[in-house]
Formats: C-alpha cells, sequence, structure tokens
C-alpha cells in the first residue's frame, strides 16, 4: 500500500493554504472594519459623530431586525433553497403577535408561541412544496409570498392589535448602552451557527446544499433537511415579525415590505459570503454583513445622502462587494494551481444566478 | 471457491420505458471473493448494480444476501444491508472534509451534537488501515487527486463495514500505478472477507484481481466463468460476440510522418516547464506520467484553455499564440478532454446538437444544416456510435457512447492536429479498437496527435513515441513499444520499488 | 414607492372606536368608519377658517389656541424634521415647499432632516437620535399613525416642542398637529360630485391605490356612505398601486363586464389620465369623473372639458409646521388641532389652477407661487 | 449538474444503429411534448374568460388581450434568453420603469424627437444589459445579485434623478407603439402595433434560437466548461443573453409607456412576473433546457389570469393570493407532467 502513498507524493500536492485560506477568517470582517473606519473619518470630516455611544447604539438597534431574518435566510440557501416569502411573513407575523397579545400581559408568551408557530407553518409548507411539490425554491417562495400578500391586503388595512408594556418595552430598554433586542439578534445567529456547524442536522444542510444527489445517496433524508432548513428560516421571520412589533407597539401589514427583508436579507447572505448555490457558508459572515448594511445606512443618514442616492449606493456596494468575493477566489485557485474538476465551476462562476434552484423540477 | 454465496442475484430484469437494459441476469458473489463484470459499453453493467444498490427498483427478479430475498426501494436500504456501491461518477462533497464525506448522514454524536474529534479519529484509523498517508481527515475533498478521492469512497465503504462492495470501473481514471496500488486494496479487502463486485474494461486488471467474472452483453449474462479457466482473448470475443484481432493498429512507418505540425519550444505556466515537444504529420505522440505529473495541463496548455505563460507553439511552421480554446480550435486545434461529463458534454442537448457545437462556436462558417447533419450522420457512423436517434439527449447514453459523441464533435471540427486526453477511459474493447483504428486512420490522414493516456498497454501500443512528464517537466522520451517498466521508471523518477507486478504485463495484455 | 398620494389622516378617529359600515363587493371592510368624526369634517367644509385668506396655509378652522410661552428661546434656531417619505409627488412637492419656507425664516440657523424611506422601525430609530442632536423643535410627518405613537411620546418627553402633521399620531403631548379637514370630507367632495351628476342605480367604479394607507381607507369609507345612501350601484372597488397600466387594464376590464361605466370614482388622482384613457380607447365618452389637484389631471380636465371635480389635499401643509414652529419657539400661541381648509377645484375655479409650464404631477395647491425660487425649484 | 439520471425513464437508448432525424412533425409532437401544459393552462384560462365575458373573442377585444399582454411577453422573451444561458436578470422591471421615465425626460426638451426618445431609451437598455452582462461574467458576481444590485441602482438613480416625480409625458407619436394601431383592418378593426411587435419579437426569438447562436447559448447554460472547451466564448455569449434582455425591457417599457402613459410605478415587480410567466412555460431556472414559444406562452397564461380574476370580480386583495396558488400548482404539475423528451 505504501506503493500508492509513494506514487503519490510524487504527484503535485495543491498547498494546503488554498483549503484553509477557504474556511477561515471572512473578508467581510475586515471589511466591516473598515467600512466603520472610513465612515467615521467621514462622519468627523462632515462635523458630525460616529462613534458615540448613542450613534453606535443606533447601528446595532436597526441591524436587529434585518439581522435576525438574514441568520434565517443564510440556512436556507446554505440548504440550497432560497425564501422569498420573508417579508409578507414578517409583516404577518407583527400582526398575529400584535393581535394576540392586545395588550394583555397573560397574553405575551401564548402570542410569542402562536407566531412561531406560524412561522413554523409557513416554513412547513415551503418546505413541503418546494421538495414534495419539485417546485424549485425560487417560485415555490415566491407564490407563498403572493398568497400571503393576498392574505393580508384582505384582512388587515392598517396597524392592528397592540403589543403588551413588558414586549414594547423589549423593543425600548438598553442594558448599558446596548439595546436589549440586541441580544436576540446575538442569540439567534448563535445559536444557529451552533446548530449549522456542530449538529448533525447542520452537517447534513452543508451535505444537501452541497450536493443533494450525493447526499441523497449517502442517506440522508434530504428532504427532511430542507424543510427543516425553510422552517428555521421562517421561524427566524416570525422572530423578526415579534420585534417590530415590539417597537411598533402594535402590527402592521407593510412592515415586512417597506423594509424590504426579502432581497436584502439574501444579499446580506451573501455579503457574508455564503454562496448562493449552497453548501458553503457561515452565519458569522451574514452577521458581519448585516452589520455593514447597517453602518453604511447610518453613515449615509448622518452625511444627509438623498435617500435616492443612498439607494443607489447600496445596490453599488452589494455588487462590488461580491465582485471582490470572486476575484478572491479566482485568486485562491491560481494559487492552487489548475484546479481539478471539482474547483473549476467555482461557487461564484457563471451559471450560479440560478442559485437557490438546484434541484430544478424537471430534473 | 469460498462458501455459501453471500450475495445472489436471480432473474434480475430491468427496462425504461420498454426497452429492456437487463434481462434475467443471474448472479452470485461469494464473501471472500472478487466477481468481476465485464461487458461492453451500455451492456447494462452499472445499471445492474445499481438494482443491486437500491438505486433502481427491478422489474423482475430478487436480491438475496445470506440466502435471504431482500428488496431495496432507496440506496440506504442496500446500505444498512451492507451493500455499498463505488459509482462511476464520484459520491463526494468536495466542499467538505474526508471525515465529513465518510461520516455524510452517519455522524457520530452525542444529543445531536457531533463529535467531531471522534469522527476524524475512526477515519485517520481506516485510512491508516489502507495505509493511506498522503492526506489527512481534515483535507478538503476537492483538494485532492482523482486517486485519492477513490481512496475515500473505499475508506466511506468501509466505514459502513459493508460486506459487499461494488466498484464501478474505479480505475478508470487512474495511471496504472495508481490502479495497480487500488488492486492491491481490492485484494485485502478481499482477504477481510468481503464479496467485491468489480466493474472494468480492462482485462489485465480482471485477471490480475478477480476470481470470477461474469460478461454481460446486451443485458444478457453471456458467461460466468472461473478466472483460471479462461483468457483475455476468449472474455473479450464473449464480451462483442466476435474475435478481435491484432488489437492495436500498426504503427506510423518512418515513411507516412511528413512535416512537423505541431511544435512547442520551451513552453511553460505555474504547473509547466521547459517543455519542448514535435509532432509530425501521420504521428501519435503518446504523454504518460503519474496523475498529476501536468499531461492534462500540457493538453490544456497547447489548447490554450490555460495557455503556456513562456515559450512558443507552432502550428504547421505558423507561431500560434492560443489564448482561449477558441483561439485553440481557429488554430487548428483539437482537444478530446478526460473529463466527458463536466467538459466533454452538455448532457442536456442532443446528439446532435453536442456534435455540432464547436463548428456552431466557429460561427458563419459551414452554416447549411442539411449538410451539418449529413456530417453528423457520416461520424455517428464512423465512431460506431448508438444512440436512438440523433435528437436522443446525451444524458441517456451509457457512458462509452457519450466519449463517442465528444470524439465526434472534434472530428467535425477536422483539426490539423488533435489533442486526445484519456481518449478511451471507461470505453469497451470493441468501442476502443475502433478509436485506435481512427485514431490511427486520422494519423495517416496526415494529422498530428498528442494522445494521453493512463493505461499503459494503450500508451505503449499506440505511441509512435512516447514523452513522458513528472511534476509538469519532460522526464525523457521513448520509442513507441518500450515496455512498461522503462515508462513506469521515468515516471517515478526512478525504478519503482516495491511496487507490485505492473498488472498486465506482456504483449497481448489488453486484449 | 407606494400610494402616489400617501397623505394625512387626523389623530381623532384614531382616539374614538368606530361603528362599523356596511361591507360592499371589492372593498375592504371599512374598520376606520367613524360617524362622528365624519360629520365633524362635513361640518369644517362650511366654516370660515380664520387668518389670511390669501394665505390658507396659515388659517386655521376652529382653532383652540395653546399658550407656548414655556418654549421662547432666542435664535438662531436648530430645527429637525423626521419626514416619513419623499417616495412619491406628492411628498416631494410637498417637501419642496417645505424646504423653501425654512428659507424665509433667517433664524432657522440649522435644518436638519432624516428621511425613514417608508420604513416605521427607521422613522423611530431616527426620532431616537433626533433626541440627542439639540433639536430646538422637532416636526414628524409619522409614517404610520398607530406605530410611531410611542417613539413620538418619547420625543415630547425630552421637553422639546413636537410638531406633527399630515397623519397623526395617537397621543395629544404634541405643541400642535396640523392636517387639512380630512380624508372623509375628500372622499365624500367626490362622492357628493358623482351623486350630483348621476341617477340612482349608476354604476360606479372605484379606484383606490392601495389597501392599508389610513388617510386612503377614510377617503374610501367617507365615499362608501354617500354612495350608500344615494342608491349608487357601487360595482366595484380594486387597488391599482398607482400603476397606470393596472389602472387602464381594469377600467377596460369593468366597462367590458359590466357593458360601460356612468362614473369614476378615485382616492387620489395619480391615475386619473390612465381611466380615462381607457374610456378613449374604447371609444367611448369619459362618464364624470373625479380626480386631485395633480396639472395633468386638470390640463386634461380643461382641454377635453371633462365632468370632472378634483378634492385635494392641498400641499402647502408642508409650510405650516415651519411657521407653527417658529411661532413657538418665538412663544407665540397656536392651534392645538390646527386644521387647514381643503379646498375642492370645480368647473368653475379651474381656470384659477392650471400652471401650463409646470410638471404634470405638479399639485396646484402647493401654495408655493410666492416663494422663493419658483418655479424652478418646483420645476426640475 | 443538478440533473439526477437516476428515476428517469428512458425508452432503450440501444436501438442499434443511428435512426434517422425524426420528421418536423415528431419534432414539433417532442416540443409540445415538453411545453404542453403551459399550452393547455393558457387553453382552459381563455377558454373560462371568453365563458365569463362571451364578446372576449370577438377579434377586437381578443386584440386588446394580446395588446396589454404584449409588454409581459416581451419581457418574457429576454428573460429567457438569460434563464436558458443560466443566469437571472432581476433588473428588467425597474429597467422598464427607467424607460418610461426617460423617454418623458427626453421627450420633455424635444418634444416631437419620438426617434431620438427610442434610440435612446433602447441604447440605455443595451448598456444596461451589458453592464450586467460584464459585471456576471468577467467580475463573476451571481447574475442574481449582479442584477438585484443594478434594480437598486435604477431605482435609486432614476429617482434621485427625478426627485421621485417623472416630469414631461410622452408625446402621441411616441405612445402610438403602445396604444395605436393599423386602423381599418378588415375583420379585425384595428391591428394594434404593439400585437404586431410582439408577433415580431417572437418570430425574431424563435429564429435566434434556432441559428447558431441560440444553440450555443443553452448550449452554455446546460454546461459551461464543455462549451468554453468546444470554443464558445461563454461569457460572450452570455453577456449578448443580457444586452438583449436589456433590449425587450426597453422595449416592453416603450409598449407600456405608449400603453398608460409616464409614471414611476409602471415596472414595479415585473422582473418577478416576467420570471414566473419564463418558468411557468416550462424553462428550467439553471439553464439549458425549454423553449422560447412557451417562454412567450407563459407571459400569455399569466395576463390571462389576472384578465379572469378580474372578470370574476374576486376581491381584488385575494387575486394575489390566487395567482400564487395558480403559479405553484402550474410548476408543480409541470413538474410531475414533464419529462424531459430524449
Ligand atoms: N436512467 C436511464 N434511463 C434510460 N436509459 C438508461 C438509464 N440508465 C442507463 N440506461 C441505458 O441502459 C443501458 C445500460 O447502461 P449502463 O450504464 O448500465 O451500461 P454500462 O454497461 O455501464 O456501460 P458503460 O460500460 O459505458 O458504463 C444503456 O443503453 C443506457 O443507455
Ligand atoms: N496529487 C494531487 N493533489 C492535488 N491536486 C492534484 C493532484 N494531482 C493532480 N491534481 C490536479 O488535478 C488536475 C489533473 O491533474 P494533472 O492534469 O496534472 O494530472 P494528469 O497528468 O493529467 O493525470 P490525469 O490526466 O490522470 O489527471 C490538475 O489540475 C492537478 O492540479
Ligand atoms: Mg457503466
Ligand atoms: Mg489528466
Amino acid at each position: 500500500m505504501n506503493a500508492l502513498g509513494w506514487l503519490r507524493s510524487a504527484g503535485r500536492r495543491r498547498p494546503a493554504g488554498s483549503a484553509g485560506s477557504r474556511r477561515n477568517v471572512l473578508p467581510i470582517w475586515p471589511a466591516l472594519g473598515i467600512v466603520v473606519a472610513v465612515g467615521w473619518i467621514a462622519v468627523t470630516i462632515d462635523g458630525g459623530s460616529f462613534l458615540t455611544s448613542s450613534n453606535l447604539t443606533n447601528v446595532l438597534q436597526r441591524s436587529v431586525a434585518l439581522g435576525i431574518v438574514a441568520v434565517g435566510q443564510t440556512v436556507a440557501i446554505l440548504a440550497g433553497s432560497l425564501d422569498l416569502s420573508v417579508a409578507y411573513l414578517i409583516s404577518l407575523s407583527s400582526l398575529v403577535a400584535a393581535e394576540t397579545m392586545d395588550g394583555r400581559e397573560s397574553m405575551l408568551v401564548p402570542a410569542i408561541a402562536v407566531t412561531l408557530a406560524l412561522g413554523a407553518g409557513v416554513g412547513l409548507v415551503n418546505g413541503l412544496v418546494i421538495t414534495k411539490l419539485r417546485v424549485n425554491a425560487f417560485i415555490a417562495t415566491l407564490g407563498t409570498a403572493l398568497i400571503l400578500k393576498g392574505y393580508l391586503a384582505d384582512n388587515y388595512s392598517r396597524p392592528a392589535g397592540e403589543v403588551t408594556e413588558r414586549w414594547e418595552s423589549f423593543g425600548y430598554t438598553r442594558m448599558g448602552p446596548v439595546p436589549v433586542s440586541v441580544f436576540l439578534f446575538a442569540g439567534v445567529a448563535l445559536v444557529v451557527g451552533f446548530l449549522l456547524r456542530r449538529t448533525r442536522w447542520g452537517y447534513h444542510v452543508y451535505a444537501v446544499g452541497g450536493d443533494e444527489q450525493v447526499s441523497a445517496l449517502s442517506g440522508l433524508r434530504t428532504h427532511r433537511v430542507v424543510i427543516g432548513a425553510h422552517v428555521l428560516c421562517s421561524v427566524t421571520a416570525a422572530l423578526t415579525g415579534l420585534f417590530l412589533a415590539s417597537r411598533l407597539g402594535s402590527g402592521t401589514p407593510r412592515v415586512g415590505t417597506d423594509g424590504g427583508y426579502d432581497l436584502e436579507s439574501i444579499a446580506a447572505v451573501v455579503l457574508g459570503g455564503t454562496a448562493l448555490v449552497g453548501g458553503k457558508g457561515r452565519v458569522n459572515g451574514t452577521v458581519a454583513a448585516v452589520l455593514v448594511l447597517a453602518v453604511l445606512d447610518n453613515v449615509f443618514n448622518q452625511l444627509e445622502v438623498d435617500p435616492f442616492l443612498k439607494q443607489a449606493l447600496r445596490g453599488v456596494v452589494i455588487i462590488a462587494a461580491v465582485a471582490l468575493y470572486a476575484r478572491r477566489r479566482l485568486a485562491a485557485r491560481d494559487e492552487a494551481t489548475a484546479a481539478p474538476p471539482v474547483d473549476a465551476a467555482g461557487p461564484v462562476g457563471p451559471g450560479t444566478g440560478a442559485a437557490g434552484t438546484p434541484e430544478v423540477a424537471t430534473a | 471457491m469460498p462458501g455459501a454465496p453471500l450475495l445472489e442475484m436471480r432473474g434480475i430484469t430491468k427496462a425504461f420505458l420498454g426497452s429492456v437494459v437487463l434481462s434475467e441476469v443471474d448472479l452470485t458473489c461469494a464473501a471472500g471473493e472478487v466477481h468481476a463484470v465485464v461487458g461492453e459499453n451500455g451492456a447494462g453493467k452499472s445499471t445492474l448494480m445499481k438494482v443491486l444498490a437500491g438505486a433502481y427498483p427491478p422489474d423482475a427478479g430478487e436480491v438475496l444476501i445470506d440466502g435471504e430475498p431482500r428488496s431495496f426501494h432507496h440506496p440506504v436500504q442496500a446500505q444498512a444491508a451492507g451493500v455499498a456501491i463505488i459509482y462511476q461518477e464520484f459520491n463526494l462533497l468536495p466542499e467538505r472534509t474526508v471525515a465529513e464525506n465518510v461520516f455524510v448522514g452517519r455522524e457520530p454524536a452525542r444529543f445531536g451534537v457531533v463529535d467531531r474529534r471522534r469522527m476524524e479519529a475512526d477515519t485517520a484509523r481506516l485510512l491508516d488501515e489502507l495505509g493511506e498517508r498522503s492526506f489527512s481527515p481534515r483535507s478538503r475533498v476537492g483538494d485532492l487527486s482523482v486517486a485519492q478521492q477513490q481512496v475515500v469512497e473505499v475508506v466511506k465503504a468501509r466505514s459502513l463495514d459493508a460486506r459487499i462492495l461494488v466498484m464501478d470501473e474505479p480505475t478508470a481514471s487512474l495511471a496504472d500505478e495508481e490502479a495497480s496500488a487500488l488492486l492491491d486494496l481490492v485484494r485485502r479487502l478481499r482477504d477481510a472477507g468481503m464479496a467485491v463486485l468489480y466493474i472494468s474494461h480492462r482485462m489485465p486488471e480482471v485477471f490480475a484481481v478477480a476470481d470470477r467474472v461474469t460478461v454481460l452483453k446486451d443485458g444478457r449474462r453471456v458467461a460466468t466463468l472461473a478466472v483460471a479457466d479462461t483468457t483475455p482473448p476468449q472474455l473479450v470475443a464473449k464480451m462483442v460476440g466476435r474475435e478481435l484481432d491484432g488489437y492495436v493498429p500498426p504503427r506510423a512507418a518512418p515513411a507516412e510522418l511528413g512535416e512537423v505540425r505541431l511544435r512547442v519550444r520551451g513552453g511553460g505556466n505555474q504547473a509547466l516547464d521547459g517543455i519542448d515537444l514535435e509532432v509530425r504529420a501521420g504521428e501519435i505522440v503518446g504523454i504518460g506520467g503519474l496523475q498529476g505529473a501536468g499531461r492534462t495541463e500540457l493538453a490544456r496548455a497547447i489548447f490554450g484553455a490555460d495557455p503556456f505563460t513562456r515559450g512558443t507553439v507552432e502550428v504547421d511552421g505558423r507561431v500560434v499564440r492560443p489564448r482561449s480554446p477558441r483561439d485553440g480550435i481557429a488554430a487548428g486545434l483539437g482537444f478530446l478532454t478526460e473529463d466527458r461529463k463536466e467538459e466533454g458534454l452538455a448532457l442536456a442537448q442532443s446528439v446532435k446538437d453536442n456534435a455540432l457545437l464547436g463548428l456552431r462556436s466557429q460561427g458563419r462558417r459551414r452554416t447549411d444544416t442539411g449538410s451539418r447533419t449529413a456530417t453528423v450522420e457520416r461520424l455517428a457512423e464512423a465512431t460506431e456510435l448508438r444512440a436512438r436517434s440523433l435528437d436522443q439527449e446525451v444524458r441517456y447514453l451509457s457512458g462509452g457512447n457519450q466519449q463517442k459523441v465528444v470524439l465526434a464533435k472534434w472530428l467535425a471540427l477536422d483539426p490539423g492536429v488533435l489533442l486526445f486526453d484519456e481518449p478511451t477511459r471507461g470505453i469497451d474493447v470493441g468501442a476502443k479498437a475502433a478509436i485506435h483504428e481512427l485514431m490511427r486512420d486520422l494519423a495517416r490522414s496526415g494529422k498530428a496527435i498528442v494522445m494521453i493516456s493512463s493505461e499503459l498497454p494503450e500508451l505503449i501500443g499506440m505511441s509512435d513515441r512516447i514523452v513522458v512528464l513528472r511534476e509538469g517537466r519532460i522526464a525523457g522520451e521513448l520509442p513507441g513499444g518500450a515496455t512498461e517498466h522503462e515508462v513506469i521508471a521515468l515516471a517515478a523518477g526512478s525504478d519503482p520499488v516495491g511496487d507490485g507486478p505492473a498488472p498486465g504485463d506482456g504483449p497481448e495484455a489488453d486484449g | 414607492t407606494d400610494d402616489s398620494d400617501d397623505s394625512g389622516d387626523d389623530g381623532g378617529d384614531e382616539a374614538t372606536g368606530g361603528e362599523e359600515a356596511p361591507d360592499i363587493q371589492g372593498g375592504t371592510e371599512s374598520e376606520f368608519f367613524d360617524q362622528a368624526e365624519m360629520d365633524a369634517q362635513l361640518a369644517m367644509r362650511d366654516i370660515e377658517p380664520e387668518g389670511p385668506a390669501d394665505k390658507p396655509w396659515e388659517q386655521a378652522i376652529e382653532p383652540e389656541y395653546v399658550d407656548t410661552s414655556q418654549y421662547a428661546t432666542p435664535g438662531p434656531w436648530k430645527i429637525c424634521f423626521s419626514n416619513a417619505s419623499v417616495d412619491n409627488p406628492w411628498r416631494q412637492v410637498g417637501f419642496k415647499t417645505m424646504q423653501a419656507e425654512v428659507e424665509l425664516h433667517p433664524e432657522i440657523a440649522d435644518f436638519v432632516v432624516l428621511d425613514a424611506e417608508a420604513e416605521d422601525d427607521k422613522q423611530i430609530s431616527d426620532l431616537e437620535s433626533l433626541a440627542g442632536e439639540g433639536c430646538n423643535a422637532i416636526i414628524v410627518s409619522p409614517n404610520t399613525t398607530a406605530t410611531l405613537t410611542p417613539a413620538v411620546e418619547a420625543a415630547c418627553e425630552t421637553g422639546v416642542p413636537v410638531i406633527v402633521f399630515d397623519r397623526g399620531v395617537n397621543t395629544d403631548c404634541p405643541v400642535t398637529f396640523i392636517k387639512p379637514i380630512g380624508g372623509y370630507a375628500f372622499g365624500a367632495d367626490a362622492a357628493e360630485f358623482l351623486v350630483e351628476e348621476l341617477d340612482e342605480g349608476d354604476k360606479v367604479l372605484a379606484l383606490r391605490i392601495l389597501p392599508g394607507v389610513d388617510v386612503l381607507e377614510t377617503r374610501f369609507a367617507g365615499a362608501q356612505t354617500i354612495f350608500e345612501e344615494a342608491g349608487i350601484d357601487l360595482v366595484g372597488a380594486e387597488f391599482t398601486e398607482g400603476d397606470p397600466a393596472t389602472t387602464k387594464s381594469i377600467v377596460t376590464d369593468y366597462i367590458q363586464r359590466e357593458g360601460g361605466l356612468d362614473g369614476i370614482w378615485m382616492d387620489a388622482g395619480a391615475t386619473a389620465l390612465a381611466a380615462i384613457e381607457a374610456f378613449e380607447d374604447e371609444g367611448l365618452d369619459v362618464p364624470p369623473i373625479t380626480g386631485e389637484d395633480q396639472q395633468d389631471f386638470l390640463q386634461k380636465w380643461q382641454e377635453d372639458g371633462l365632468t370632472a371635480v378634483a378634492p385635494t389635499y392641498p400641499t402647502y401643509q408642508w409650510r405650516t409646521p415651519v411657521i407653527a414652529a417658529v411661532k413657538i419657539l418665538s412663544g407665540e400661541q397656536v392651534p392645538a388641532e390646527w386644521n387647514l381648509p381643503q379646498p375642492k377645484i370645480t368647473e368653475d375655479t379651474l381656470e384659477d389652477y392650471i400652471q401650463p409650464d409646470m410638471p404634470p404631477l405638479h399639485y396646484a395647491l402647493c401654495g408655493c407661487e410666492d416663494m422663493p425660487g419658483f418655479p424652478e425649484r418646483w420645476q426640475e | 449538474m443538478s440533473t439526477t439520471t437516476v428515476d428517469v425513464p428512458e425508452a432503450g437508448a440501444e436501438a442499434g444503429e443511428v435512426v434517422p432525424v425524426p420528421s418536423a412533425g415528431r419534432r414539433v409532437w417532442a416540443a409540445l411534448g415538453r411545453t404542453a401544459p403551459v399550452f393547455a393552462v393558457l387553453a382552459v384560462l381563455l377558454v373560462w374568460i371568453s365563458i365569463e365575458n362571451p364578446n372576449f373573442t370577438d377579434p377586437p377585444v381578443f386584440l386588446s388581450f394580446l395588446k396589454r399582454a404584449a409588454p409581459l411577453a416581451v419581457l418574457a422573451a429576454g428573460q429567457y434568453l438569460v434563464i436558458v444561458a443560466g443566469e437571472f436578470d432581476l433588473s428588467v422591471g425597474s429597467l422598464v420603469t427607467v424607460t418610461v421615465v426617460v423617454a418623458a425626460e427626453v421627450l420633455a426638451d424635444h418634444p416631437d424627437g419620438t426617434v431620438r426618445a427610442m434610440a435612446t431609451v433602447l441604447a440605455l437598455g443595451a448598456v444596461v444589459g451589458l453592464a450586467n452582462g460584464l459585471i456576471t461574467t468577467r467580475l463573476r458576481v451571481p447574475s442574481f445579485i449582479t442584477t438585484l444590485g443594478m434594480l437598486l441602482i435604477l431605482e435609486g438613480a432614476v429617482d434621485y434623478w427625478t426627485d421621485g416625480a417623472p416630469k414631461g409625458a410622452l408625446s402621441e407619436d411616441f405612445r402610438a407603439l403602445g396604444r395605436g394601431g393599423i386602423d381599418d383592418v378588415p375583420w379585425l378593426e384595428q391591428l394594434p402595433w404593439s400585437v404586431v411587435v410582439l408577433a415580431a419579437v417572437a418570430v425574431a426569438a424563435v429564429l435566434l434560437m434556432r441559428s447558431d447562436f441560440g444553440k450555443r447559448l443553452i448550449a452554455v447554460g446546460d454546461n459551461d466548461r464543455a462549451a468554453a472547451l468546444s470554443g464558445v466564448s461563454v461569457a460572450r455569449t452570455r453577456t449578448i443573453a443580457f444586452v438583449l434582455s436589456g433590449l425587450a425591457a426597453a422595449l416592453a417599457g416603450i409598449l407600456l409607456g405608449g400603453f398608460a402613459g409616464v409614471s414611476a410605478q409602471v415596472g414595479d415587480g415585473l422582473e418577478f412576473e416576467a420570471i414566473t410567466a419564463v418558468v411557468l412555460g416550462g424553462v428550467v431556472l439553471g439553464g439549458g433546457r425549454g423553449s422560447v414559444v412557451a417562454a412567450v406562452a407563459g407571459a400569455l397564461t399569466l395576463e390571462a389570469l389576472f384578465t379572469l380574476l378580474n372578470l370574476l370580480g374576486l376581491a381584488a386583495a385575494l387575486q394575489d393570493a390566487v395567482e400564487g396558488l395558480i403559479i405553484i400548482a402550474a410548476v408543480a404539475f409541470a413538474a410531475f407532467r414533464l419529462r424531459p423528451d430524449r
């Protein structure tokens, strides 16, 4: 057998670094640092104040809503899927939560339970449609989104319900300078991160996202995994809805779409270095990406950048950032010499446009 | 011959929409036996194995393990019953580590939390058992070579403590040295009491490792023989239904050699260095070397896929600088890649569209479809392509026939210099002979041919000259008909010690 | 970008619970409907407002003044504005008018604007950060009435005078709340006109921008009751999301389905032209139609001599908050609830509001004609 | 390659010698086999509509339906090219809005510069498409992100430029294409220009897909590495697809602007409608399969659905819900019904 070992050592070995560099520190973290630094300079020059605790608090506060749902979106995308229905689900959740509470402390816990259950339910439906009906995720969740949209429009014409005192205070109180709700965000990120990187379920999410057929042949119940991923994703959306309800004191039928949480969350995930094709990426990248977006938003605010211009700039940032990823990957690949087939498709290579829809229905 | 059959397949019949792919196939395999399955492309070997592994339900017939009838509706059930299969196409997750791949779906865990340490320890143990030290349980599978991935597959099977192991053309993508190492591995597994079903197109391997061999033809079992009682020619005869005479076509006589059509001077890039190469019209130059020696890179560099950054390439005396396959084709080069599924075919497109893709990429030349269809039909004949129609999607063709479509694509372009990378990988002996004839004819018609092959008999038999690569440089050159020993010596940089007898020594080794 | 005329509403109807008005096909149940509030608004239309007649943005209907001496501070002032959004022409025109108004007051040294981009959560944060900005006065145009209430209350608690306009909040902690008469009046003005023009049983189609915008809901609620009483056949109420193509398709479909329509009611003028074209393209005469004070509609009305009316939700109300801020910081009293007049454009007054050289989506009642930078500022 | 051969049944590939290419008839049949569901759904919807509204069948009314469907159909054709090449174009909706607004601005300065306006917006569409293409292929940004970013950029930029309120108006000449038609056509009364445009675009698309470029395009979507090694310039091919999609969007903008006039909302959500239409047509996200005819049919189906829901007088709010259900149902149905032909 040593023959095999001996012979192969004669063959060129690819630098181990290429593997390492791909797994360790995600470039989004340095990026966050840079954004903060540049933002700080810009704002200070402009005569504003950036690194004040009140402002940083504001940044954190603003990142909670997108952050929570983006973490969930990360799971869906890692599993090789994606979820376009979160925005409407967030709206619905905020309403269900506020209406169930209806100002009665006694109903706080039930309301939270009901809302999360609602999320789980919607996630279940998404997952079932995608796996059992073999509708690709893009269309399936787009369909769900339309259904929720219709339901909202038909049943709610304005803010409804009223959260309890305690729940409202949750959205506003702080521990020291840090808003309590930030701990919710952190908590969700930690838990989901743990689930993904430590538990069997997480391993299976990566496996299924990486290659569904291989996973199936290896005995994974791929459908369950995908469904689970969607349930988790929708539950985070419900959580976001709950959180927003606590901020708004009631539920509103447009809070989700006004926030653009569907596309924004996907953008954040990709910004965080997760491959749209699935199977590759990490929660902490998403967290960093959300913070980057929040800081940018805050800086633009302070510089009183025209809101429209702001939106355009956001678009530029997203594209540029992801382009840099691609650069980096190509670099990693070159350094690894002409890569063997498996690598060459490259997670962000052309064709990943079809991301989120790996096992296409007719396949 | 060991005792009671551990595995028995009775009257297995399978049809895809009416077309019978397997009919009444019987097959038994005992613990501690290596049972080879051979047959032409499309004979049904892979399908039979997929039935065994539960990937396809059989239309009729039954599978017995330890005499117990079992029916598998999902590969997992087969796994549970101790049947592990290594498919023709790899079943690994490139983005995950070796350990994660080995234990995917069966990760050791406490309360759902994966015990990574244990997982990696177990993997390491299994790797040691196989004497594999060139990579660790933490290596990312995507970074491993073909051979290394092969080992990962075996480790995976071991970890399932499978009693029945199916290997579908495991050596198809390995250089002979690695292949022989793998055969050692198979023997060990056998000695460990496994029942191994071994599919291969390579006769020497079959005779080197198998106890018994079953021949399939057009979905029927033609024979099951003890290897001791048969010879390669007999087997081949059974597979193709006719005697194959002198297998490799005669080499080119010096007189047949013409002008230099391809000349590389001091070619180099980040994978290659100091490449000097000349190929004349009518000549077939073989490129030998170990996995990772840079043979494919050489072809890709000449073709312009991963261009040379140093040195010059001349085609027919003209200096060309192909920066892309486009340029390469324009310069009169053709490149038949080693990996047909990933690099050769658009699987969802028709035979015709695949065969014409090269022409079409060249824009507005020769556009009237009539003659194009004719071209495709001609080439289909020439390559003995077997498809239901030219409009059939190529993904439904068996491995060998897919390769023929790729071949047709390049012949359609009729380039002056052809680069063949593993031209007969995974192709049955009948088709193989045809392709060899074809290559020789092409040479005679004045083309210059570069042929990369990991199969020494083919390399030696087909080449007029053999250039051996080692770590991206030319290690040396040998005349056609050099011995395998010489080639290995050059490729490995010294006389390989302790290397088991290179499989299939002897002239008519492959047929 | 959503409702193209996403404008005011009054806190009042929020405070008092409303009884249900009968639901009609196509309409969403009018949970907004509040008879008392409606009656109040309808009444206000006939009350002569106090203040300079030539400056309706300084006028007030039945004002109850509050003393503001405790807020009196010497200039220069820093005035902060938390805007819901500028994502539609109405708010664009309004915001420009407001900026022009600010320039009229040299004692306003600093005018800080935070735009919430139609996000409640963002506007809440904006208000939180404004609280720390050291503003002398905070002007708020809430994105949503109910949800901004807590944040506005928080702002009030900082002791800085808070001025709310356009949409209201469910608290009277702001020093003043500025708004035109309101949605019911708007809806009623339009509906009454159609009732005038049509007979019992005539078919009217209601075109709405989208559900869930409180003011638009009150407009429809107002119209609904009036149609009810008059026995008008409201054949449908459809949401156009402010998209002319959708509007045109819907109207065409209804014309085909109902074999013609006798009137069109709109909760906002943005898509009036598309509705009119639907009739033109079907080769039919345009029935009585209601719109709003956008130039394109007014000009079309004049050119084709349509039978039409244009209730308004005047953009001049964007001037008032700045004026109010100046008064408050000077210690002058202001109305607690500042109800601005809400004129409607009719056949006879049409002429006065046509401004040929203004952009098609310019609102005639910007009250900005005599302001610095007119007309360029509102044109480019 | 996400396509799995397992459980895809198939008639014997071993039929011996190569049988000659099947007759045109058989090819058509095969094509139908691939795309029948959408045509079936469309037929059902049209029949249903004409039951609800008997005069739907007389030419003028039906034509006005086609006229209304034309913009989406054109968009779908463009989107198809991108999708079949394995990409996405989410920017088309905002591009439509930009087209209309820009055209209005141009015409504001040059009241009778119809040609100029059209040229400008078409050029604009091509440029945006080019940008999408280059960013996706050269910078290797997944097209989902590229075009999502482009969507934000376009919307932001146009609003920034016009302060959120489009100025100027579209001249009658300019609007003729989307609103007017060829008058006094026997039996049809008026043949709307947009229907002519739609027909032209459809024919052009079919021819394009039969051309070498079309074959390259679909091969690229199927396996870009194989295509590249066969000499296809993948980046260029995909970029062209994006450019064509951009042009289609601009054209759709011209039609929509013509149909209904200026507005900053006109393009909202069209990107999703276009993608939905293409997928309804049985085209596979991920590339390599599906026919452009079916994609266009998908657009008509969607538009027919909207019309029907309107006719049924379904509570406006519920229409979205129904649409969502139908889309899922149709695609799910296709997932089972569709069997790739050999
Ligand atoms: N999923 C499928 N659908 C339809 N036909 C199939 C399918 N899989 C295999 N076939 C057909 O069944 C026959 C046997 O294929 P199989 O792959 O078993 O051949 P093989 O002996 O493995 O050939 P090779 O040596 O080239 O791998 C071939 O004609 C092939 O076209
Ligand atoms: N031992 C190895 N470790 C990592 N990567 C390898 C190894 N061997 C080969 N590779 C990579 O796999 C690809 C194929 O290897 P290469 O083309 O150099 O080998 P080859 O001589 O063509 O052998 P074969 O044709 O059998 O693959 C190359 O990109 C090379 O970088
Ligand atoms: Mg096989
Ligand atoms: Mg090679």
